[in-house]
């Protein structure tokens, strides 16, 4: 099972890389988007600290719920309605005893259903796809994740704001991917992968 | 960056402050939101709700009001609003008839949307929309997120306003907006970039005589970088791509608007008119039946143009965008 | 200079054309002048005439119509137009009960104006004129040319043109007008230059961080240089200067344009509007009953803002400042 | 008398001089003005010469009349009305039989009918005025022209668009001044004074 507490402090730490790290994903996203990716989780980092500073959870379904709200109702953008679908779609897999895989592929099944992204279009699918089997098959870690995020580079991007770039996408890592390596870097620092 | 701003997180709200201050015979902010609604009696009609990230102004609070939209959602500067926010324009343009938005196809748009639409239809609002994609310069929806949205938008507004003025129900609202996106054909170039102020420098790079085709409303790169020619080569260029798009005919009829991005003054706007009569009026012996020029879809303080041509299927659509309205930007 | 043009001498020419196409409905160019008249049966009312050099679009062919001017002449690029055409415009404008002329206070507008007026009695036509000197800018006429005319000149054209349209004789416009001006004050700064396409280089310096304060609308130099500041600032510096010329009271009912310079974007301007309101209105307890923010007297593509406010004497003038019109730009 | 001949190749000449220093003139005038006084007098130059190009006048005033009335129509600014008045009123002299002297100053009051400036206004008057007393003692070269233009320099501009400068149009050479002073130079090079 896993621990409620433990995902409060991945969640906390994941707003505090996301904002330490604004500047970088602001660079990434302008080389090949509108600049804007730190400043948009950087936002929804303050609020989702706002919204569990000094709370505490039960359920693990309602603490996915409430960050999942605040990210779709503060980022904006697209990364706001998936990063929200991510947790809302957690929220709901949480009801069912769900073990940490299967949390993390309900996330990324909110991300598509939203985004309608494949593995290889260059967004943060293709941090979560692999990153999922890594925890399956327990190799999950910050090599790992920075391995995955190294391979966005070469992809071209047809999702999002950087498929307007076409080939000039390649050569770049994806924003989105980035803060998701953040996501999951925080979570194995808090402690919730080894349960 | 040198603009005339306070905080840079604060421009969104002071500005749809002043906004609603100085217009606030036409306009409202609804109190706690990025939203502003029309003046205008309610009256059992179909609302406008159209919105998308801050920038674009006098898109797209300057375009609520009588005959026009209903209400305008703004987002964090070229950052889609949320759906909550949405969610609240919906509400205030709610009058019972159901709500139609018009959303400019970039992802971010389209899914916060999309998740407002969820959230009206839970609070039995029903609601429809279209998507506008007439910016030419992108690829299809194979390779990218899909053609954006960009001044072709403002076509969209005029009409379905005019429609939903006159009482034209949801559905047929739906219909005519998905005849006339079809219609609908933008494309644009930048001479100099946007800044953004949240992030304090511009989006791009371009050299002292180097201008970009097919550039976005939010800086998105375009086709081709080359140097400056005189207007009546951009004029061409334009023309050019919009003709292999819309394979045209002699007397055909077309609504055209030369759109200003923000930073490039309207002398110049109306020289590059200038030529764009020559080439299609007089060359191609198109009939332009409506015309604009001016900032109508900008992005902040890019310098540059785009022009839309919207070709008119029906006569109503003239008569349409030839309603009076009652906005600050029309 | 990255301009969207074709050759520089030929801006004014095809600028007129563009305009003149673009919104054939409203107005007309007059065959081989420079003069923009509106398409309105004529009606024995007062003529009303403004114009002067070229580069402060939409100001003033964006402003003939129904309503408000009858004609603009334009001259060459921040150069008066010339007597002949000035003299064309004013027979473009005359339906035979005189013709008023709205003169920008600037030494070469003030003479070929004059010099048209003294061509137009010698064909049996009454003119009368008004010189708005609006910039408080500027000292006053022992020490200089006197105040120059700026962006309050578009409210006078617009509580002008609605009493003409109201039938008011020329001496009752005159009348007006005096009134009007003398309770008209504007002031601008400038956060970078213009540059004339025919002369190609910027008309002045800044620093990167530097603005203007005092600007004249051709980029006339001004007050006093200093690092850029917050948009509160700004609105602070011309509250405070204007204060000192007028002398207001608590509840003293005013009209405000913010008026953008030509680059810069309506965000920015909707900013300024929200801070000129928190002093005028919060703080000094002033009515600010008719407001505008916009692109109204521009300066080519020089980035800035002015504030104009007109004293509210009469309840009449907001009328005419509130009556409709059909035009271009307003 | 006055020869008509000669004032006609002096007006050449004039034209021909202000076209050649356009730039200058417009730099001049970019300095305390709006930098288009190269570019206005050009602009009229242009015209006077289509205008009396193969053309021939009998009478002095005719072609004055020409003159002034082109310079009105074409140039525009402050400078259009200016020349063009001191044209039109040579004109009016030039009927009365008048020597050179009374012809210049007959021009100056034209100029100064239209503008209002006093000496020491900084303004093409400060060339006109001193210029007619030179010509009144015979001492008018380049060089006294020189003399007289280079004294704008220390004057402090309160007509014209110079004036909004205040103590700062100080320590430049006022640009109507200068295209006097290729007026007057013309004169010279054309023999038209030396009769
Ligand atoms: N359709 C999509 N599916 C999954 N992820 C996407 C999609 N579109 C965009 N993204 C992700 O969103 C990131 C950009 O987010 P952000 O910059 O915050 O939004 P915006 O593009 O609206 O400015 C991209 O780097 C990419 O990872
Ligand atoms: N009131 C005046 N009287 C005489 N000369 C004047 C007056 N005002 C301006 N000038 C002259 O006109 C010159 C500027 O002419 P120009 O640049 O062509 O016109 P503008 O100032 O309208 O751009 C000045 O250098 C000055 O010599
Ligand atoms: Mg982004
Ligand atoms: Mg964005
Ligand atoms: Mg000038
Ligand atoms: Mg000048």
């Amino acid at each position: 099972m896993v621990d409620v507490k433990k995902v409060q402090s991945w969640l906390t730490l994941f707003g505090e890389k996301v904002t330490e790290n604004k500047e970088h994903l602001n660079q990434l996203d302008t080389a090949i988007g509108d600049g804007d990716h730190g400043s948009n989780l950087t936002r929804g980092a303050a609020a989702v600290k706002e919204k569990l500073d000094g709370q505490s959870y039960d359920e693990l379904t309602d603490l996915f719920k409430d960050v999942g709200m605040v990210l779709v109702s503060k980022v904006g953008g697209a990364s706001g309605p998936l990063y929200g679908s991510a947790f809302i779609s957690m929220a709901k897999e949480a009801k069912n005893d769900a073990d940490l895989s299967q949390l993390i592929t309900a996330g990324l099944d909110g991300i598509v259903k939203r985004g309608n992204a494949k593995t290889g279009e260059k967004t943060m699918v293709d941090m979560w796809s692999p990153v999922i089997d890594s925890i399956k098959d327990g190799s999950l870690s910050d090599e790992s994740i920075d391995e995955i995020l190294q391979k966005t580079k070469d992809m071209k991007a047809s999702k999002g704001r950087a498929s307007y770039l076409g080939d000039r996408s390649i050569g770049h890592i994806d924003p989105g991917a980035q803060s998701s390596a953040y996501l999951f870097q925080a979570l194995i620092e808090a402690g919730v992968i080894n349960e | 960056m040198k603009k005339i701003i306070n905080e840079p997180d604060h421009v969104v709200d002071e500005m749809l402050n002043g906004l609603a201050f100085a217009y606030d015979s036409l306009v409202t902010r609804i109190p706690e939101t990025t939203v502003i609604a029309r003046k205008v009696e309610k009256s059992n009609k179909v609302g406008l709700v159209s919105g998308g990230g801050s920038g674009h102004e006098p898109s797209h609070a300057g375009f609520v009001g009588k005959g026009m939209l209903s209400a305008a959602v703004a987002g964090q500067v070229f950052t889609s609003p949320t759906p909550d926010q949405v969610l609240e324009g919906i509400k205030a343009a709610d009058e019972g008839a159901g709500v139609f938005l018009v959303i400019k196809n970039y992802t971010g748009d389209v899914m916060n949307f999309d998740m407002a639409k969820e959230l009206a239809e839970l609070e039995d609002i029903d609601v429809e929309f279209v998507i506008v994609d007439d910016d030419i310069a992108v690829e299809d929806s194979t390779f990218t997120a899909g053609r954006r949205g960009v001044a072709g938008t403002v076509f969209m507004h005029k009409i379905l306003g005019a429609a939903a003025d006159s009482g034209a129900s949801l559905s047929e609202i739906k219909e005519l907006a998905d005849k006339v996106n079809e219609q609908l054909f933008s494309i644009g170039l930048a001479l100099s970039p946007a800044t953004n102020p949240e992030v304090g420098k511009p989006g791009f790079e371009l050299e002292d005589q180097e201008i970009e085709f097919g550039i976005g409303i939010h800086g998105e790169p375009g086709y081709r970088r080359e140097t400056l020619q005189p207007s009546k080569e951009l004029a061409k260029e334009f023309v050019t791509q919009l003709k292999k798009e819309m394979n045209w005919s002699e007397g055909d009829r077309y609504a055209a608007l030369v759109n200003g991005m923000g930073a490039t003054p309207l002398m110049e706007q109306f020289v590059f008119m200038n030529d764009v009569k020559k080439l299609l009026v007089d060359d191609e012996k198109l009939d332009l039946a409506f015309r604009k020029v001016g900032d109508y879809m900008t992005a902040i303080d890019m310098a540059g143009v785009s022009l839309t041509l919207l070709k008119i299927e029906d006569d109503q659509w003239l008569d349409y965008l030839n309603a009076p309205v009652d906005v600050i930007g029309w």
